[in-house]
């Protein structure tokens, strides 16, 4: 197997400032070039830390990180100063869930698409321009011309999120993280943005984190998803696996309080309780105090990762289990 | 654009005009009688009942001030009781000298505000945060009154750096920007600066602070842009709450000189409006009040119109 | 059945420690823990007490001086603070000074926090044309700068307290206002308000149950800022000759009488403005403090 | 009918066959702040001529896109809104005659639960506190209120003992939730309008939700005004689903008409932008490009002309009218393809062949 | 080029039109300067009192046929700042100015300000070029002595400048020994030497003199201080060992100035009793005022000081004696167990107001120890003129119970110092007679005065008016101005005169 683009291993993030909370507990994957990776998991489960982690954006005083992070073969905890600067936009670059929020209200999208752009990379102003221009056009914003000029207070939701994905997409990035890029959006925009993301990554061969709460987007997507659950990745496979033979009883209990056609009339398969609070964790397995399945052990021990073909899983009582035999636990 | 400049100009004229009634009617609320000042201590009834009749003082309110408004659009004022000089160029070289006074002092408290404050800000928390926060505090906390006298204790008398009075060695009627001239304006404009500067101190730490925590910033990072170019994209959104707050402090300014001018013998207004008060020079008081005022609404105005040039969220 | 649907079996969510605490109560508590606040607040403490039992703690009569014991200095025997320029015992006039000095701060912001936080919830709730008119009016009020107006309101009226904390009231008025009907406009629009309105009851019950509790805190938050604004101010006043009239101890007006004494005295010269200072300083802190305990989110 | 005021509930004057609620030509617009000399005066048109009604016991669901009108829809069927024209009928009675004590039992039969779980939540009061301030306002004693409102709080799974005493933000976003649901039924309301109640909350806590509202509607007779964006949502919950354009309704009907046999061009669209859960089945082209258009200014005839694929010049001639689509006078659709005297060329059975 | 900065206590530059407005205080400053008067008073003298001394006219006396009539003989050769010449011409038009509202070139802000100062004159004509005939309402001896107070402006440079008085006002010309050459507002006005006077003995020591008004004591001592002006009038009492430690030198003499408590005598009044009254003038202590004043005032034992040639042998002696005070005041019924009340309106502070507020507070506490409880009216200087002019028995002072007032009086002249206060005539409204006090033996008295032309004869019936005046206590005299100055020392020479008009030609650097 080649190396991959992106290597997490064991990455912990803890915030210590006024509100505290272990947002990260030892979280690892590997992303290999051109792959995209669903990030899929309830409010608060940490997967936009686990984002922002990737580029540095958390304050660095309050924040402590340990673990160890590589993306394209760069160290991105050492980086410092202007290398830490090429690395955010350039070689990984970010797509916001309110792209209301990531944009500076103050200035045109076209001027920070063109700024981004000159960041990064020699420039004269013309030709920033130029590329941005062509990059807003790229993600089928119609009067590109105009929306240019636009500030982003005057642009709909879905049009913002385009603009967001063109000021990614600038500096031509290989890793591309999206934060619940759709989640703001209406379901015939939604669809939209992921078709187009889709798209965009298949023509650029950039490797995709796509973090999402809702699985049917993932699904349109990813090539793998990653579960997390209260700071972890409670369990990892193809969409396909996940999508058809959950593990995790965290997982099931997603798929199955889905609602769809299916369960008209029935009651849902709930999963009772509500989401861990990150800064009192329970001791054992954070899912524990809502699982069925539970046992004692669950309660006192975190589950260890296993790890089978790329498919991983944390968990003492799985629904379908990964095969011991062939297992071999991974590194702690 | 051009509409919004309008509808802010529309809506000042209404201001304006209730301006004028208030300025006219605030010296009907006075005791006594107006023509004190005029008068010597022992003048005869009849030398009273001919000033009287002279200022127009023995007609019915309303058609005083009709008088005294269409007079004051066509730029006149009247006469002071007191001086018996037109009003207009009592009030004018005053407020100019002000105007002097309250730009200078602003320009230092916006300016030393707002770099305190970016710095507070910044490094929210941090020792320097706590610098700025405590000079902030005693800015606004300070009686600058009392301020301005210890000033000159110190800095006219003892170390004799400064002169303790006046607008410069030829009066305020040869202002010059030369080293002379500015040494007068010195320690006034510092006592009357502490105020604004601490408010913008204020003002600017808490918006940075609260800026850099907003998404906005830490998408602005996530592009790789440089610390000096995120710190152009929060000078630029903090500008419009800035200069709203800096227009009207340095509007506050212009009425309170007065302490500060009674403190340090400058020429300007409240220097003006001390005399006429206390000599109840009524056309004076009137003249001065609305002067000052119609230069504050000028200057909201103004503030206005620049907001939503600084802000495109604003206006349309 | 995998998954219980029994909710009364959760308990994922901590239980607290005291789950009953009010509103206030906790921000008191917040107060307490913060210690630049709650030194703050013993200073003022103190020299509000100082003022309040000024009668009975002021060891001479605040009036009553002798000329050969004019501007002693401080730690003179006898008088611990020195004496002013008509041999009166500085210590004393300066307790009583706290008495006129708070009224006249304090008095004016209470009135125009009752007066302005009903207007102001009255235009904010109504809404409309109400709305419109006052804030209207209140825009002229604001074309004064309000160190001019409150200048210009007590000049217009003469010299004397009750004047000066009449034109404080006017002038700080509209700025209650201000703040409490932004505030209400932005409350009523809560979802709340309307669950509220949808229960049937009356305007009255929701303001006062729903929207005056919300509103109240940050026209209290707006309010204590304004004291210290006020305490300078009003002294200010008495310093220019427009508020207070002597022999009565006030220390704007001692300020001003005690001034030609600085180069003989200057640290008795000194006190009643550092006294307008400190008090300042305490009551902005004490302000901060309360405006960050208030804005309690977690 | 002042008779009736103990229990509403039980005062089913009109009978089953009786509509629980019916709309007509409902209307709001909202003025816009239009620049400085303007003549014509702008409007959003957020309702424009709604009209439907819903059966005793039954769910109506509304989707459509963001800003299409549902919420204000809502509102003014709550009566916290004013509508400019239209009328409603509440089981059998007019509502816009109601005024002072008879519109204060309106709103007795009729409650709401909105989106924003938090800010529905007054931050200052307990959650006790909150429930049993609607009965207080109607003149029930504190004690008797609270007694109440513990009793709904143990309905909905909060145990008093634990949440009584709490305020809004030492809850959870679903358990707030909760709370606005048994504020609502403190009222014992015949019609509660959930306007996005579920939306906010994740998943897991959703199917929660869900099932406790489906419990409480067997129990207590309920009948649903239910108001989402979500399909799936919506298809689970609903007996019958209304979808809205642009402050008009395009298309109703029994919830397996709308989702087995969707006629109006746009509900087709709509259901085909749910992601399709099948990783070997993605999704392969936008069902419509575009976003809304500006509801200030809504296009001539049809509104959904300018993003429909079938538009022809009739389209942008005539408004549409709402018909029974053919062979179910229960769906009804408004599309000129729906009416063979309209002048299209096609025929909404061609087109969904 | 030799130049004085003085800092002058007045919020604005006073009047430069010819009658200077601001009380007698502004006549050294922008009076007698610019201007002369028909008959001056001596002012460059600081070891004597000053009398009258010819000034424009170099000879007056009374019609011995009609003791109404008075004939001035003009000075030859004079001529005015912008070139034009003096003559009897310019002595009527300047009478018609503040006396004639017809003529065109009245003006009621002059007029008002001098016209009560001249109360005498009915009429006046042209003689010839260099003599003028004044007529006055009664037989006046004391006449002469209102002539100081009228001066004389330009008739031409008025015509030059388009009949405007506001122009005039900074483009002034008189005959005076300085010209007026700069005015700004409130801020300065320059002085400069008039070459060309006619008086060589009263030429300007200095070029230039700057007039600085600095109305805040303080402000003017630290101006002093820091060297930006040279003299200053009135120093705040505080700052007097600082100012003498840096080198700087007061200078102080005798002033015609009182500062009494005026009583009402009017019924109704506690004051009406004369043993209060003579209780009262007993009971302060002046030295703690002197001491309080930093010296800078001398204790007063009569409205007069005793060198006045005027002060006369009064019986009763004005001293400190507690003991005394209470006696009497318990002879009236009161001790302090069962005080006595008293309103009195004071100034907050103003010209001739020296310390008000201190001093005041001082005297309320001395008569406290004699049972007199004093409670004070606070009001404006302005307003305090108005009290002043209403009299004991108009509404503004009886209306509200004050029976007293406190007002620095200039005693300058036998009018000034005596008749307004003395003469029944003069009870307020129609005339200063505040208190309303009356006495037919001084009114006699003062009748007698107005017809004695022979100045020694008019000393000695003036001396017992003042006799009358201190044994009737018809006040509570306090004390003296001595109306300091400082000066840096930089300025050689000043000499200041016993009264309120100063000479600044004196003035050397
Ligand atoms: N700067 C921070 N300081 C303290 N706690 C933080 C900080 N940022 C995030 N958290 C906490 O970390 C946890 C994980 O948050 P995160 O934003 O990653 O959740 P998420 O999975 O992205 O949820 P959502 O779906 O709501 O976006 C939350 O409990 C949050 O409160
Ligand atoms: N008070 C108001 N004033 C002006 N316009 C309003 C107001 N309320 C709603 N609108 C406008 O009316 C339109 C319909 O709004 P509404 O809230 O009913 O939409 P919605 O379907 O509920 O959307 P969402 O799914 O986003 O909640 C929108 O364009 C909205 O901007
Ligand atoms: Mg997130
Ligand atoms: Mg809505």
């Amino acid at each position: 197997m080649s190396k991959p683009l992106v290597s997490v291993r064991d990455l912990t993030v803890e915030f210590v400032g006024n509100r505290r909370a272990h947002a990260l507990d030892k979280i690892s994957f590997d992303l290999q070039a051109g792959e995209v990776l669903g990030l899929l998991g309830e409010s608060g489960s940490g997967k936009s830390v686990s984002l922002r982690t990737l580029l540095r954006l958390h304050p660095q005083r309050t924040t402590r990180i340990s673990g160890s992070m590589e993306v394209d073969g760069m160290d991105v905890l050492a980086l410092k100063g202007r290398e830490l600067e090429a690395y955010r936009g350039g070689t990984a670059s970010m797509v916001f869930q309110e792209p209301g929020l990531a944009f500076d209200p103050v200035y045109t999208i076209g001027q920070q698409i063109t700024e981004a752009i000159r960041a990064h990379e020699a420039l004269d102003h013309r030709s920033a321009m130029q590329r941005a221009l062509q990059m807003l056009e790229r993600v089928q914003i119609p009067q590109a011309r105009r929306r240019y000029d636009a500030y982003p207070h005057e642009l709909s939701g879905g049009m913002r999120q385009r603009a967001m994905i063109a000021l990614a997409l600038a500096c031509k990035p290989r890793l591309l993280l999206a934060d619940e890029p759709t989640t703001a959006l209406d379901a015939t925009v939604q669809i939209q943005i992921l078709l187009l993301l889709r798209e965009l990554q298949k023509e650029t061969g950039m490797s995709v984190i796509f973090v999402t709460h809702d699985i049917g987007a993932a699904v349109e997507v990813a090539d793998k998803i990653a579960v997390m659950y209260g700071g972890r990745i409670v369990e990892e496979n193809s969409v396909a696996g996940i999508v058809h033979n959950p593990r995790h009883p965290y997982t099931a209990g997603l798929l199955a309080s889905t609602v769809s056609t299916e369960n008209r009339g029935k009651p849902l398969l709930a999963v009772p309780g509500s989401p861990p609070d990150l800064s009192a964790l329970p001791p054992g397995c954070s899912f524990a105090p809502r699982c069925s399945n539970a046992r004692q052990q669950c309660t006192s021990e975190k589950p260890q990762v296993i790890s089978v073909n790329g498919e991983r899983l944390a968990c003492w009582n799985p629904v379908s289990p990964l095969l011991k035999e062939e297992t071999e636990l991974a590194t702690a | 654009m051009f509409s919004y400049i309008l509808k802010r100009l529309l809506y000042a004229i209404p201001i304006a005009l209730s301006v004028t009634v208030l300025s006219f009617m605030l010296v009907y609320l006075a005791p006594g009688d107006p023509l004190n000042a005029i008068a010597p201590a022992d003048a005869p009834a009849d030398v009273i009942a001919a000033l009287k009749s002279a200022y127009g003082l023995d007609k019915p309110v309303p058609v005083q001030y009709g008088m005294w408004l269409l007079r004051a659009v066509q730029g006149d004022l009247g006469t002071s009781i007191a001086s018996g000089r037109q009003v207009v160029t009592e009030v004018m070289s005053a407020v100019s000298n002000t105007l002097l006074l309250a730009g200078v002092a602003g320009f230092i408290g916006v300016l030393f505000g707002c770099v305190l404050g970016a710095l507070a800000g910044y490094w929210h928390g941090g020792w320097i945060d706590r610098i700025a926060t405590f000079l902030s505090v005693i800015g606004v906390s300070v009686p600058h009154y009392w301020l301005g006298l210890v000033l000159t204790i110190i800095f006219s008398i003892w170390l004799g750096w400064f002169p303790a009075m006046g607008a410069g060695p030829g009066g305020s009627s040869e202002w010059l920007w030369d080293y002379e001239h500015i040494r007068h304006l010195i320690l006034p404009a510092i006592t009357l600066a502490v105020i604004p500067m601490g408010i913008i101190t204020r003002t600017v730490r808490a918006l940075v602070a609260d800026m850099l925590e907003q998404e906005f910033v830490i998408a602005l990072r996530a592009r790789g842009l440089s610390n000096r170019a995120i710190f152009r994209h929060i000078a630029k959104n903090t500008a419009p709450t800035v200069l709203a707050v800096a227009g009207l402090q340095i509007g506050y300014l212009m009425g309170g000189s007065i302490l500060v001018e009674t403190v340090f013998a400058w020429p300007g207004t409240g220097f003006l409006l001390n005399t006429a008060i206390f000599q109840r020079d009524m056309p004076l008081l009137q003249g001065t009040i609305l002067v000052l005022c119609m230069f504050f609404v000028g200057l909201n105005l103004i503030v206005d119109i620049l907001q939503p040039l600084l802000d495109p969220r604003m206006g349309r | 059945m995998a998954f219980s649907l029994n909710f009364a079996s959760q308990v994922a969510v901590p239980v607290l420690p005291t789950p009953a605490r009010g509103y206030w109560s906790k921000v008191l508590r917040q107060l307490m823990r913060d210690p630049v606040a709650m030194t703050a607040a013993l200073v003022v403490f103190l020299i509000v007490c100082a003022a309040v039992f000024a009668p009975w703690l002021a060891p001479m009569d605040p009036y009553k001086g002798s000329m050969i014991k004019r501007l002693l200095p401080i730690g003179s025997e006898g008088y611990l603070l020195g004496t002013d320029e008509l041999g009166r015992d500085m210590l004393s006039r300066l307790m009583y000074g706290g008495r006129l000095s708070l009224l006249m701060g304090v008095t004016p912001v209470l009135a125009a926090f009752g007066i302005g936080t009903s207007i102001g919830l009255l235009a904010g709730y109504v809404g409309g044309r109400v709305n419109m008119v006052i804030m209207r009016v209140l825009d002229v009020f604001y074309a004064f700068p309000s160190v001019l107006l409150a200048v210009a309101i007590s000049g217009a009226l003469g010299p004397g307290m009750t004047n000066s904390i009449l034109a404080l009231t006017l002038v700080f008025v509209p700025q209650v206002v201000r703040v409490a009907e932004s505030v209400t406009t932005q409350v009523r629009k809560l979802d709340y308000i309307e669950a509220a309105r949808m229960s049937g009851a009356s305007a009255f019950s929701i303001i006062r149950v729903h929207v005056l509790g919300n509103v109240l805190g940050p026209v209290f938050v707006y309010a204590t800022g304004l004291l210290s604004v006020s305490m300078i101010l009003a002294a200010g006043l008495s310093f220019l000759g427009l508020g207070v009239k002597p022999p009565e101890p006030e220390w704007g007006l001692m300020l001003n009488t005690l001034r030609s004494a600085i180069f003989r005295n200057p640290w008795v010269a000194a006190l009643p403005g550092l006294l307008i200072f400190i008090t300042s300083i305490g009551f902005n802190l004490l302000a901060d403090g309360v405006r960050s305990a208030m804005d309690i989110r977690r | 009918m002042k008779q009736e005021t103990v229990n509403l509930a039980s005062s089913d004057r009109g009978g089953p066959a009786q509509p629980l609620l019916m709309i007509k030509d409902l209307k709001k617009y909202f003025p816009v702040r239009g620049e400085l000399f303007q003549r014509e005066r702008k409007f959003v048109h957020a309702v424009d001529g709604v009209s439907f009604s819903v059966a005793k016991g039954k769910t109506l669901g509304i989707v459509g896109e963001s800003g299409c009108g549902k919420s204000t829809t809502a509102r003014l069927i709550a009566r916290l809104l004013t509508p400019d024209s239209g009328s409603m009928i509440f089981d059998g009675e007019g509502v816009a005659e109601f005024g002072g004590l008879e519109f204060k039992e309106f709103r007795r039969n009729l409650q709401m639960v909105f989106q924003d779980s938090f800010a529905s939540l007054n931050p200052r009061l307990t959650i006790s506190e909150t429930v049993a301030y609607g009965p207080q306002a109607h003149g029930v004693s504190k004690a008797q209120a609270t007694e109440r409102a513990h009793a709904l709080l143990t309905r909905v799974g909060l145990k008093p003992e634990l949440f009584a005493t709490r305020y809004p933000h030492e809850l959870s976003g679903g358990q707030r939730q909760r709370v606005n649901i048994a504020r609502a039924l403190a009222f014992e309301p015949r019609l509660v309008i959930l306007d996005e109640a579920v939306a906010a909350l994740d998943k897991s806590v959703q199917a929660q939700v869900l099932n406790l509202l489906q419990e409480l509607k067997a129990e207590h007779d309920l009948t649903y005004l239910f108001i989402s964006h979500d399909l799936h949502v919506v298809h689970y919950i609903s007996d019958e689903v209304m979808v809205m354009y642009m402050g008009q309704v395009v298309e109703m009907g029994p919830v397996e008409d709308i989702y087995g046999n969707s006629r109006h061009p746009y509900t087709r669209a709509l259901l085909s932008a749910v992601p399709s859960m099948d990783p070997a089945n993605r999704t392969q082209h936008t069902p419509l490009s575009g976003d809304p258009p500006n509801p200030i200014n809504p296009p001539s005839g049809c509104r959904f002309r300018e993003r429909c694929p079938h538009a022809e010049t009739v389209c942008a001639a005539q408004v549409p009218a709402l018909m029974a689509a053919a062979g179910n006078a229960a769906h009804t659709v408004a599309c000129h393809m729906n009416n063979p005297l309209s002048g299209h060329t096609q025929t909404l059975m061609e087109v969904a062949a | 080029e030799t130049v004085a900065r003085y800092g002058i206590s007045m919020a604005d530059i006073p009047l430069t039109t010819g009658q200077p407005d601001r009380g007698a205080g502004a006549y050294q400053f922008t009076g007698h300067t610019i201007y002369d008067p028909l008959i001056a008073w001596e002012a460059n003298i600081g070891t004597r009192p000053g009398k009258l001394i010819p000034g424009l006219a170099t000879e007056w006396k009374v019609d011995p046929k009609d003791q109404k009539k008075w004939l001035f003989t003009l000075r030859k050769g004079v001529k005015f700042h912008d070139g034009s010449d003096f003559k009897a011409d310019a002595v009527v038009w300047n009478l018609d100015k503040v006396l004639n509202d017809k003529s065109p070139q009245f003006d009621a802000k002059q007029s008002a300000q001098v016209r009560p100062r001249i109360p005498s004159i009915v009429s006046y004509r042209k003689v010839n070029d260099y003599a003028v005939e004044i007529t006055t309402k009664e037989v006046d001896a004391l006449f002469p002595y209102q002539l100081p107070w009228f001066l004389i402006s330009s008739p031409a440079q008025w015509e030059k400048l388009g009949r405007d008085w506001n122009k005039f006002a900074s483009q002034a010309s008189g005959t005076g020994p300085f010209k007026l050459d700069k005015l700004v507002p409130r801020e300065r006005a320059e002085l400069v030497k008039n070459a060309g006077y006619w008086d060589k003995s009263r030429l300007a020591q200095t070029d230039r003199v700057i007039l600085l008004p600095i109305p805040d004591a303080l402000t003017r001592a630290n101006a002093l201080l820091n060297g930006q002006v040279d003299i200053i009038e009135t120093p705040p009492p505080d700052v007097l060992p600082q100012l003498k430690s840096s080198g700087f030198k007061l200078v102080t003499n005798v002033t015609p100035h009182v500062w009494p408590y005026h009583f009402s005598t009017q019924p109704g009044s506690p004051w009406t009793d004369i043993r209060v009254r003579k209780a009262a003038n007993l009971a302060v202590d002046r030295s703690g005022i002197v001491a309080l004043m930093n010296g800078l005032a001398v204790p007063a034992y009569g409205q007069l000081d005793p060198t006045s040639p005027w002060f006369g042998k009064p019986t009763f002696k004005i001293k400190y004696d507690l003991a005394a005070a209470r006696a009497l005041m318990a002879q009236a019924g009161y001790s302090p167990s069962k005080p006595l009340k008293a309103k009195i309106v004071i100034a907050q502070g103003g010209t001739g107001q020296m310390l008000s507020l201190p001093m005041n507070e001082y005297i309320q506490q001395s008569l406290a120890e004699i049972g007199i409880q004093v409670q004070f009216e606070v009001v404006e200087l302005e307003t305090l003129y108005l009290h002043w002019r209403s009299g004991a028995k108009g509404d503004i002072n009886a209306g509200k119970g004050i029976t007293a007032i406190n007002l620095g009086y200039v005693t300058a002249d036998p009018f000034y110092a005596l008749t307004r206060f003395a003469d029944s005539r003069y009870v307020a409204p129609n005339g200063v007679n505040w208190g309303g006090w009356s006495n037919p033996k001084v009114d006699a008295e003062l009748d007698q005065i107005r017809t004695t032309f022979d100045v020694k004869a008019q000393d000695k019936l003036l001396a017992q008016v003042h006799q009358a005046m201190v044994d009737d206590a018809l006040m509570l005299w306090v004390v003296h101005d001595v109306n300091p100055h400082v000066i840096s020392p930089k300025v050689k020479g000043f000499i200041q005169a016993q009264h309120w008009f100063q000479d600044l030609t004196t003035i050397r650097m």
